[in-house]
């Protein structure tokens, strides 16, 4: 199993969103992309997964068209939960589209649904469920598919830092005994840091690779790894590049009385 | 109404879309008969509405009706009395289509299914005229209004009510020919198959309007039974566009002429007493009249109320 | 249950009330004809004195509506889906469904009795004709009101065009099915009455139409009042109906 | 614009070619009688050397058509706004709108023509009354469906029900109106034609019944025809100005 | 301007969300309100804002009713934009509402574009925009307003670190102009200290007030704040109580390799 983005250009109407983008993914790899807000990364996720065509260039996803084959979980920044169905069935419905029995799809979903902190929920509407609860129903959807790949779009953007926390460390632990490829989209460097063996770094709109940092700390990781002398490294590494791309997308508000973030090349929430 | 200066308004009400039975009023019309006379007249056009409803509820001061129509209407209390007679006698018939070999009388017809037109006395009179011939007068009775003549034509219904006049000729020129079953040929009593209903109301009230407005309908009429050429050249100039088949209208109109608008003394309009009975007398027995609470009636209404020839022209 | 019954029906009660009122005065002042306007007090007991009469002719008038609109939906939901699956096919039949709807019965009536006797058939293909064009176009529109990334979603989970209908397009459309049902669901009724007029022995459009003819307008208006009270009972239906097939769709609604 | 023309019409054009061409073989093979079913080549002979007549009934029609349709729309949004500001007068309302569609033309056309006479305007009002009922029922459940979270985000706001109904109810209603309006804008030519049967001296459905009378099968074919043909007309056309008063709705769909 | 909340509860049929909230945030005040994932936050903020009813309990907005007045400008966690306005028009749709016109509305939102990140995209629809900036023509729309009280629910959640960053600065220093009442969900705690005068830590659902803290540092804070003493106090005050919370929240997950977390106090992304 192999992604493989080559020359891929996106744009819509005369908006020229992604320019020339290459990228190769192999097996068993966990890779974030992160860049500024606006600048093409749910777009790209959306050609890998084959939600929409390239303007120019090419997608292979194991060899294959994604818009014609599926190797890949999606989770995409929208939690498209389904009013008509309760929680539940709405994580078990990649497994019904790929004909699971419903009855076994559920039983397969539910095992989760402790994990995800969604117990009780089960027969709930999505309209009941919070903002991060509706995003990890989401992401329960995505991962209880199996894939060979994984797409994530901000998983884990709107909940609280310790049940992130729990979410990152579940997935990190699902991917190293499984190994599945994951692509993750996030603003979060530490977490992009922590969690991958790769960070791709985007260009503001259009978005093109500006730098791709490889992440060679050991596995498994813990919580230890973030003040390793590399991680530091990495990071401080990252932030500062971002920012450079920044200066391009939100021009800079003269009102503002603190450009501390660009001086210190950190904000006050990195 | 203030007749004096302006002409008065008439509203005539058509019981079909026109047709030779109608050629009087248009010759009317055409001929400038109403105009003379002071009257501004209009013909309500042909609708869902019965004439005797649109007279009743003031509507239209005259229309085309049926003497079981206007039986039925003035057993009920509506407001109508019949003013002329346009045809003399039945001029429809019980009609099969000619090449129906099993269907050769009137009794045959049992069991088989009538193409109707809702009307009022429709079925009594069917329903004895087979008795007459022996039958049970059980059939089936599909009501189909406009769509009655295809239907006997296809061979979904076995028989309907066509006028000569006008559905008999036309079926000849389409190559469908009805055969009949005459009604007085069964011992059944003969019957005014046209009339001209007016509001008795506004009869009253408007009696030299009334006169004049009768006389030169009748005028009109006679014209189309003595010329029936011209009576049916001004139908169609009436009536531009609406007939493709002018040789129907013509045909149609000498046949009326001929045989169905004249009385004996070869006049048109004229109605007696004892052609109003012998019809309406026998809806009565058969118990199918009702008062306007629904009740059926018990005493025999005085049937020289049910018409008048009073605004006819003089002798 | 017993006091939110009572609101809840309470308007259409009151609305009722005044309107028979409203007409039974009107009947008392003018002292008009009964058989222009019979009062609603003599419709009534008119009505009841005749109940095995009207109550034999709404049994076939509403046999006829119920299979034709039985049908109805059948076509409809057909079309509709063939539709959704195929562009061509949409542009195709689309101008076809709109000349359907502009045949006048006066021309269609002749037809249907040559094609199909007097029998159920012409009536509920009647029926069928005018109610499945609001349910059809419902259903079209519903089905391509689907968010595109909610079908691009099922798509990339490797769903098939038919299972991307079944788990996405379909329930996105039934929101607006229902309304094109309770659209429908009432023509079915006129429908059913009208199609009696192709040729029917019995129903209520022909007791109409014969009631008329003697005059007896207190009988036809019984039988639109047994023909409204069809009509309210099927449009009701329609609401019990979606609570049960599509719930999500009116909790919104309830909370008004 | 050529090419995407032709392949937007196309489907149409194979559909109504297959369609005439099946007639006019079946009438050729089977030498039914053109009384019984004239040939299209007929209809179409016929049709053109008939078309100044055919053409002024059409102009009558279509007036009754556009003003009746006016006054519908007119009639519908009323009632809905109404509706959807007061609970109350749904629920006295809903069922009275129910009850006047079920009210057969047998019934009314007497009483409209007692009313308002043979001019245009019972014609207009029976338009407006087979009409309302969808536009109405599709206002309705439109302005119903909005999302609870978007009319109290206007609340928090301080907006007045009315700005509530004109900032997010309006909007959201429109894609469902403009399913709606399809349904309506069909039915209001068919109703027109019905209309006539209550009383016109001119029109299409005055023009049909007369040719039938004269067994000229052709000619109201001919008339069927341009019947059709304005109300295909008139169902482009509401795309046409859906795309204009709401794009939105319509983006989605213009994608597949 | 004062908010009073006494006693507040709320259920959604049988399950009890809200447990007796008391909360005081008086004129110029900036609080934030923190909590874990599906506690009741957004249920909070919706009675203050006046969407919902309280089952029973007390708000006052100014001495007012929240349902019948309108002193707050509220930003939902779901944006809510209309699909049927441009983005310009979306961010005037409160301005509208408010009753100014529409010419006056539009200058006056097009000001703040630039600062948002959003020139250019004026006239574009809402679903041509990628999910932080969605978030951020939300925020646009609510701060326009010029309300007494500003109630952000996970404002910047969507947004990467440097946006974030100048977001956040920007906020603080209109804040600081105007002394508009704030009160704000976050997820990030560092975010709250940063910003808040007072940060109300709400319990698991059903939510209580668990405890208040008083951030009695220096304004205007730069980024220098976020290293003294007090400010890695409270932090770590904070993390220890949330890590609690959460606790009830979210059974752990047993096959989760790594509870770091809840032993070091902070998670890898804080
Ligand atoms: N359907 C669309 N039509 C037009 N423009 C679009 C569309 N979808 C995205 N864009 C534009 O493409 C650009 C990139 O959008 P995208 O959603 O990929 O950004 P992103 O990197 O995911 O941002 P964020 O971090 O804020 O989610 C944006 O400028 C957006 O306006
Ligand atoms: N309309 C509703 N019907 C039923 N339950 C609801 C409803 N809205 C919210 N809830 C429940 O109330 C609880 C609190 O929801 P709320 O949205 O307030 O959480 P939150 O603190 O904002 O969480 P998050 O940080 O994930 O957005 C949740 O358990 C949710 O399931
Ligand atoms: C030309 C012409 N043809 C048919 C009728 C319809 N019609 C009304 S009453 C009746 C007799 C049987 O009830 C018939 C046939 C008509 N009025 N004029
Ligand atoms: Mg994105
Ligand atoms: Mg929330």
């Amino acid at each position: 199993m192999k992604v493989d983005v080559s020359g891929l250009t996106k744009s819509f109407a005369d908006r020229l969103v992604l320019d020339g983008i290459s990228l190769e993914v192999s097996d068993g790899e966990f890779v974030a992309v992160i860049g500024p807000s606006g600048c093409g990364k749910s777009t790209l996720f959306n050609l890998i997964a084959g939600l929409d065509t390239p303007s120019s260039g090419s997608i292979r996803v194991g060899g294959d068209d994604p818009t014609t084959s599926s190797h890949c979980a999606y989770m995409p920044q929208k939690d498209l939960l389904f009013p008509w169905r309760t929680v539940l069935d709405n994580t078990t419905l990649g497994l019904e589209v790929q004909g699971m029995s419903k009855r076994q799809a559920r039983e397969r979903a539910r095992t989760l649904f402790d994990t995800f902190g969604l117990a009780g929920f089960e027969t709930a509407r999505p309209s009941e469920l919070s903002g991060g609860m509706r995003q990890r129903a989401a992401m329960l959807r995505t991962v209880v598919q199996d894939r060979e790949v994984l797409l994530l779009d901000e998983p884990f953007g709107a909940l609280d830092a310790l049940t992130r926390t729990e979410m990152q460390s579940w997935l990190q632990s699902v991917w190293q005994q499984y190994r599945s490829m994951v692509l993750m989209i996030t603003h979060d460097i530490r977490e992009a840091v922590y969690l991958a063996d790769r960070v791709v770094v985007l260009t503001a709109r259009p978005a093109r690779v500006r730098r791709e940092f490889v992440v060679d700390l050991p596995r498994p990781r813990d919580l230890s790894a973030l003040t390793s002398p590399e991680f530091v490294a990495i990071e401080h590494e990252l932030i500062e590049l971002l920012h450079e791309e920044m200066q391009q997308v939100t021009p800079s508000d003269p009102s503002a009385p603190d450009r501390g973030p660009a001086k210190r090349g950190r904000g006050p929430v990195a | 109404d203030n007749g004096t200066t302006d002409a008065t308004k008439i509203r005539f009400a058509l019981d079909w879309t026109p047709n030779t039975n109608h050629t009087g009023l248009f010759v009317a019309m055409r001929e400038g008969f109403f105009k003379d006379a002071g009257l501004d007249v209009e013909v309500l056009p042909y609708n869902t509405a019965s004439p005797d409803t649109l007279i009743d509820a003031g509507n239209a001061e005259f229309g085309v009706s049926f003497q079981s129509s206007a039986t039925f209407a003035k057993a009920a209390g509506a407001d109508v009395v019949s003013v002329l007679a346009p045809l003399q006698h039945w001029a429809t018939g019980i009609g099969v289509r000619a090449d129906r070999t099993d269907l050769s009388s009137p009794k045959t017809l049992d069991g088989k299914t009538y193409a109707g037109f809702g009307d009022a006395g429709e079925v009594e009179t069917l329903k004895q005229v087979i008795r007459n011939d022996g039958g049970t007068g059980d059939f089936k009775n599909v009501t189909l209004g406009t769509s009655a003549y295809e239907a006997v034509y296809d061979g979904q219904a076995d028989f309907t009510v066509p006028y000569f006049a006008w559905e008999g000729i036309e079926a000849e020129h389409h190559g469908t020919p009805f055969k009949y079953f005459h009604y007085s040929d069964f011992g059944f009593p003969d019957a005014y198959a046209i009339i001209i209903d007016g509001s008795e109301k506004w009869l009253k009230d408007h009696p030299e309007e009334a006169r004049k407005f009768v006389q030169a309908l009748q005028k009109g009429y006679q014209l189309a039974a003595d010329d029936p050429s011209k009576g049916a050249q001004d139908l169609l100039d009436a009536n531009p566009g609406a007939f493709t088949d002018e040789a129907l209208v013509r045909e149609s109109q000498k046949m009326l002429a001929e045989k169905y608008m004249k009385d004996s003394t070869g006049r048109v309009g004229n109605q007696t007493l004892d052609q109003w009975t012998g019809y309406s007398r026998f809806l009565f027995q058969r118990g199918v009249l009702t008062d306007g609470s629904g009740k059926a009636l018990t005493t025999e209404p005085d049937w020289s109320t049910y018409f008048t020839n009073e605004y006819l022209s003089g002798q | 249950m017993s006091t939110s019954a009572v609101s809840r029906f309470a308007p259409a009660l009151v609305g009722a009330v005044v309107l028979v009122g409203a007409w039974q005065a009107y009947v008392s002042v003018s002292h008009i004809k009964p058989q222009i306007l019979p009062s609603p007090w003599r419709v009534a007991t008119q009505g009841w004195s005749h109940r095995d009469v009207i109550g034999t002719n709404a049994v076939a008038t509403l046999q006829v509506t119920l299979v034709g609109f039985a049908f109805s939906l059948i076509v409809a939901w057909t079309l509709a889906v063939a539709v959704d699956f195929s562009g061509w096919l949409r542009r195709a039949l689309l101008p076809m469904f709109v000349t359907s709807q502009t045949i006048p019965i006066i021309v269609l009536a002749p037809m249907m009795i040559t094609w199909f006797g007097f029998g159920l058939l012409p009536k509920v293909l009647l029926v069928a004709l005018v109610t499945f064009f609001p349910l059809a176009i419902g259903l079209i529109e519903g089905f391509a009101a689907t968010e595109r990334e909610a079908g691009a979603l099922l798509q990339s989970m490797g769903a098939s065009r038919w299972k991307q209908f079944r788990y996405v397009r379909l329930p996105t459309a039934l929101p607006r099915f229902f309304t094109a049902l309770r659209i429908g669901v009432t023509y079915a009724v006129v429908g059913a009455i009208f199609a009696e007029y192709a040729g029917a022995e019995n129903g209520l459009g022909i007791y109409m139409a014969r009631q008329k003819q003697m005059f007896r307008t207190d009988l036809v208006l019984a039988a639109v009042v047994v023909t409204a009270v069809i009509s309210i009972l099927l449009f009701v239906a329609t609401y019990a109906v979606e609570r049960v097939v599509a719930p999500w769709a009116r909790q919104e609604r309830q909370k008004r």
